[in-house]
């Protein structure tokens, strides 16, 4: 099996709606990630590309549509999907596609354009319900999300206020996040009070939509050599699916998350996690989310992520905790689905390289961490990456 | 209760819809030769920098130097058919009411081409190279690929 | 890049024009219970599994959702590639040489039948700023794309016409065949014209069905008892997605995931190193256009080839023995497993009354269909 | 580079300038039309409904009875062995209160959708619907709802049902209000 390196990396801005087509966001990320890697297409051997579901761009095989816009003409090139999960699960594809030998380099592409779908996004995703026996009863996405949440809370006495904590601490996070849309200065109050759409989920807990692109370059061992300087290593990735059948499942825990995670964590050899990642970027499409996560990441107890939380543990400037979400996440920088979930393994990528800015979190940090989740919350997807050692 | 559906009565199935509708933006590239189009009443192509090929329809990038594209420069008037079809059913699969002829046109040094319905000309005389021109669907609100067809030059 | 990886079992459904009386879970539960039958193991041995799925033939947002339960892999790493079954099945080549499986599943399903209207879901393909508002039956690009291959070859609509009969006729003796028939070329040429000169039975027509394969590199081969068949090269490959820009009348696609796989096989005379292919023939010229981007005949002689029964069964180089699309049915993006399948019964000399007296090698080749440019090729054999 | 580009590209625009012709676009309605094959297991359900009747399947390896219903066990990997017909009646996993619509727009009343634990099942596992007949604001439902509440199936009159999920109303919590 062949190392993997990351030798780039490129974001467009995150905006609720763009005046580029899918095709040009994929151009503007994937030559932002070229010039950040110092090639060109003609070093790039193979392209993988992760975008959500077609419902959004309103593309049928909407990979295609995007690829040359990819880099993917005349080339090698694969889309893969697993729903919400899929901007994270590029960096694994991506991997296997350089760690099999089958090729040197992969230009790994993420892309969502959601404002194509009228009269709102949200509206798309109705046809992710079973169509016999959930569609007929007027879903909305919302629904199974707040169904989660509450639960989460009931089994574990959470308050409100402490899970709105999370948006506070990413929606900051963000000011400081050149591609963000949605960042800002948040009181827990604010959050809260906010408008109520589906109890407990009150409108600023939600990630918004947006349209964006997100590219990041991966090379093996002997052509990152070859090109020289320190790089960042992919050391490890998972990912896992559980039953479609999800109303039969404990809402309370995601032991997808774990199951990917522990994927990951042996194949980078990483046996205490709370110790050995220094940095997280858990999914955050909503606020209990991150910590949901946290917990499936196995970097906090069940029903522990909140109280962490309110010590302080999961900020940015800690020096003993674990920084989550120092890009600002979902909840801050936006939420262009696959792009989205991209630009969070490229925070690793920046923070372990030390480009963050402004965001560099202040604890030294040699390896960390971006999950994503998706589908019908069933699917966990880790990557991890570590500085050259 | 039987385990396998042994009756064509007992056959089901259940209706779903989507309902949801799309718009979608032009482009950087489109804006361009869209708003050319309907100013104009002609044709833009977008120059590469770097392999100097002139695109149509234009685009941001050059698929193959994968370099931006920021010059355009008008299409020849007249064009040659490369490929063409005579079309008979409809996007609902219902017989069209008179065949179209759908031509793809290619203009003399220009990578690309365009594709439009081609009038004036009767389905059994088309042919591979017959030379046409714009013939522009004109008073819409919105310029559209729809607007664009094609007569014999 | 030589790791050793084998198709170890395989499970189907038949094909059909319509399937009411099953949803696609027990279609697929189906299917697995056979491949997994086929392969000598249970769900447990499974390391990684691998669908097929695109939403809007599906009429599921995040098909990738439905995929796990009927094939026993609930919590186990599951992905769908939204791609043919060779970009599948180079997916699992890739998961088997990265340390992280040892034994991989695939599957691949349709259920066609269930679109309402699948024309107007095939337009959602196509560019929604300049080429989609024209409002065109998705055909036309097949129509389009024939007449260009047609005037640069000097091939004639009658000989593209023999191929449809060819298939339809080879159906006949496979009993998975949703559309086995007799027509001669002129009822072919002579049936509803779509997209001129595309007709009616020049296109292959839908069908539902389902295909699980189980793969397996040679760790996982040691705890399987089926039957291996080497994946000995695969290759995938795109050309632009702009229509506007393609070559009409090449597959270049094909080329480029052809000279892929050869390279992997160490095949340099294809015609010759190669018993029979599985070609894709979602409209009847694509399988002569195929044959020339593989190299199986020279450019522009595909149909001379046909004509002097290379491609027929008892010819030199059998080609679509199984019925291909325009016989079995067309199944989009699991096509490609219904041409593995082929493969796999004919090098194990499983393939009952069609069985090819010289199957130790053979070749598939995929293709996405309009409005795509995207392909794979496979070469396979027994060892 | 020493720290990641801050010029990004990506041009941002206002729904105004897409309504007025600033920014040009076209629109598209897909026909996103679908009948979906019930199959054995679900046509069975759906049939059990319009008879009133709410239908699991029990394996006999894992002693499982699930629903919705399917014809294998996922766990097991093999077919389920019977029918066992279940009392309409069960527990609140989880609910919630929902002010927006399928496409996102407000709604005054809210609609109260919830896992419900259907008594019988084994281990005890859920099926999505609503519930009605607890009030008509947020309080309201807070007040009358509990993750824990025992409800009951309010049907459709037999002869209004069609072999649909919604031939189950709502549930409400058990005895009525």
């Amino acid at each position: 099996m062949n190392r993997v390196a990351v030798l780039g990396a490129g974001l467009t801005r995150f905006v609720r709606r763009a005046l580029e087509t899918g095709r040009e966001l994929c151009w503007e990320a994937a030559t932002a990630a070229l010039q950040d890697a110092d090639l060109t297409l003609a070093d790039i051997d193979c392209v993988v590309l992760g975008s959500a579901p077609d419902a959004f761009d309103g593309v049928h095989m909407k990979g295609e549509y995007l690829l040359d816009g990819a880099g993917a003409k005349g080339k090698p090139y694969m889309r893969i999907f697993v729903g919400g999960g899929t901007g994270v699960f590029m960096v694994p594809v991506g991997w296997w596609h350089v760690a099999s030998g089958a090729f040197r380099t992969c230009l790994v592409v993420a892309e969502e354009k959601m404002s194509s779908t009228q009269p709102h996004p949200q509206a798309a995703f109705n046809a992710i319900y079973d169509p016999f026996t959930e569609r007929p009863l007027g879903v909305n996405l919302l629904w199974i999300f707040s169904l989660e949440m509450h639960r989460y809370m009931k089994t574990y006495g959470i308050p409100l206020e402490t899970i709105a904590q999370v948006a506070v601490k990413n929606k900051r996070n963000a000011k400081d996040h050149p591609a963000s849309q949605v960042a800002g200065d948040f009181t827990v109050d604010e959050i809260v009070n906010s408008e109520v759409m589906t109890y407990p989920v009150t409108r600023l807990m939600v990630s918004p939509v947006t349209d964006g692109a997100a590219a990041l370059v991966l090379a093996n061992e002997e052509f990152a050599r070859r090109k020289g300087g320190k790089h960042v290593w992919v050391e490890g990735v998972g990912w896992n699916l559980d039953t479609s059948y999800w109303t039969n499942r404990d809402l309370a825990y995601p032991q997808y998350v774990e199951n990917a995670a522990r994927m990951a964590y042996k194949m980078a050899g990483i046996t205490d996690p709370r110790k050995e990642i220094h940095v997280a970027e858990p999914y955050d499409p909503f606020a209990y989310k991150e910590l949901h996560h946290l917990e499936g990441l196995l970097l906090a107890d069940k029903g522990q992520a909140p109280r962490r939380l309110e010590e302080g543990f999961w900020d940015r400037d800690t020096l003993t905790g674990i920084p989550a979400s120092p890009s600002g996440g979902l909840l801050g920088v936006g939420n262009p689905i696959a792009a989205a979930g991209l630009m969070k393994a490229i925070e690793i990528y920046y923070q372990l390289s030390g480009k963050a800015g402004a965001r560099q979190i202040r604890r030294s940090a040699q390896r960390g961490l971006a999950q994503a989740w998706g589908d019908l919350m069933q699917v966990g997807t880790v990557m991890i990456m570590g500085v050259e050692r | 209760m039987r385990e396998y559906l042994t009756q064509t009565a007992q056959l089901r199935q259940v209706p779903s819809e989507w309902g949801v509708y799309y718009r979608y933006t032009y482009g950087v590239a489109g804006e361009r030769f869209f708003r050319e189009l309907r100013d104009h009443g002609h044709l833009v192509a977008s120059v590469c920098p770097k392999c100097g090929r002139r695109f149509l329809p234009p685009s941001l990038y050059c698929e193959d130097c994968f370099v931006e594209m920021t010059e355009y420069q008008p299409v020849p008037g007249v064009g040659t058919v490369q490929t063409f079809t005579v079309l008979h059913e409809s996007l609902d699969e219902s017989p069209l009411p008179e065949p179209l002829v759908v031509a793809f046109v290619q203009f003399e040094g220009v990578h690309g081409g365009l594709l439009g319905t081609l009038r004036g000309v009767r389905p059994d005389q088309v042919r591979i190279g017959l030379p046409v021109k714009l013939a522009l669907r004109t008073g819409q609100p919105t310029p559209s690929a729809a607007d664009i067809g094609w007569v014999p030059a | 890049m030589s790791g050793e990886v084998a198709i170890v079992g395989a499970g189907y459904t038949p094909l059909r024009a319509v399937s009411p009386g099953q949803s696609f879970r027990e279609m697929v539960f189906e299917a697995a219970v056979r491949a997994y039958e086929d392969a000598g193991i249970t769900p447990r041995e499974i390391d990684s599994v691998i669908a097929l799925g695109e939403d809007y033939r599906e009429g599921t947002c995040i098909t990738d959702e439905y995929v796990p339960d009927q094939l026993g892999a609930v919590q186990k790493p599951v992905q769908t590639v939204t791609g043919d079954g060779l970009q599948a099945l180079a997916t699992a080549w890739m998961l088997l040489n990265s340390g992280v499986a040892d034994i991989v599943l695939l599957e691949g399903h349709s259920k066609a039948s269930n679109m309402l209207h699948p024309a107007q879901i095939e337009a959602m393909a196509l560019d929604p700023v300049f080429v989609r508002p024209h409002a065109w039956h998705p055909l036309f690009l097949g129509g389009l794309e024939m007449r260009r291959y047609l005037q640069d070859t000097g091939t004639t609509t009658a000989q593209a016409a023999r191929v449809a009969a060819k298939n339809k006729r080879n159906a006949l003796r496979n009993p998975l065949a949703a559309y086995p028939a007799r027509v001669t070329p002129e009822q072919v040429l002579a049936s509803r014209p779509i997209a001129e000169p595309l007709t009616e039975l020049a296109v292959a027509p839908p069908a539902d069905g389902a295909f699980v394969f189980i793969v397996a590199n040679a760790a996982g081969q040691k705890r399987c008892t089926g039957r291996p068949v080497m994946v000995d090269g695969i290759g995938w490959s795109s050309d632009t997605c702009n229509i506007h820009t393609r070559d009409w009348s090449r597959a270049a696609y094909a080329e480029q995931a052809a000279a892929r796989a050869y390279r992997m096989a160490g095949i340099t005379r294809p015609a010759e190193e190669v018993d029979f292919a599985e070609v894709n023939d979602a409209y009847t010229y694509k399988e002569l256009q195929h044959l020339e981007a593989l190299g199986l005949a020279p450019r522009g002689q595909g149909a001379a080839l046909a004509d002097q029964g290379l491609f027929d069964p008892d010819g030199r180089l059998p080609v679509n023995v199984s019925g291909g699309c325009l016989g079995c049915g067309n199944l989009h993006d699991v096509s490609a497993f219904c041409s593995l399948y082929e493969v796999v019964l004919q090098v194990r000399g499983q393939a009952g009354e069609r069985q090819l007296p010289r199957a130790k090698r053979g070749l598939v080749c995929s293709w996405r269909g309009v409005p795509t440019a995207t392909g794979g090729v496979a070469i396979l054999s027994g060892r | 580079m020493s720290t990641m580009n801050t010029e990004l590209r990506g041009t941002s625009l206002r729904e105004d300038d897409l309504r007025t012709g600033r920014a040009l676009a076209t629109e598209w309605i897909p026909k996103t039309v679908y009948r979906f094959d019930a199959g054995i297991a679900i046509g069975q359900f759906l049939a059990g409904l319009k008879a009133g009747r709410l239908l699991g399947r029990k394996c006999h390896a894992c002693g499982r009875i699930v629903i919705p219903p399917r014809m294998f066990c996922e766990l097991c990997f093999r077919r389920n062995d019977e029918w066992v017909e279940l009392k309409s009646t069960g527990r609140v996993n989880t609910f919630s209160v929902s002010f927006v619509n399928t496409d996102a727009s407000r709604r005054q009343t809210p609609q109260v959708p919830a896992v419900i634990d259907i008594d019988g099942t084994q281990p005890s596992m859920g099926i999505l619907h609503v519930l009605g007949e607890v009030g008509d604001t947020l309080e309201a439902v807070l007040r009358n709802v509990q993750i824990g509440t025992p409800v009951e199936a309010v049907w459709k009159p037999a002869e209004q049902r069609e072999g649909a999920i919604t031939d189950i109303l709502y549930f409400r919590p058990m005895g009525g209000r």
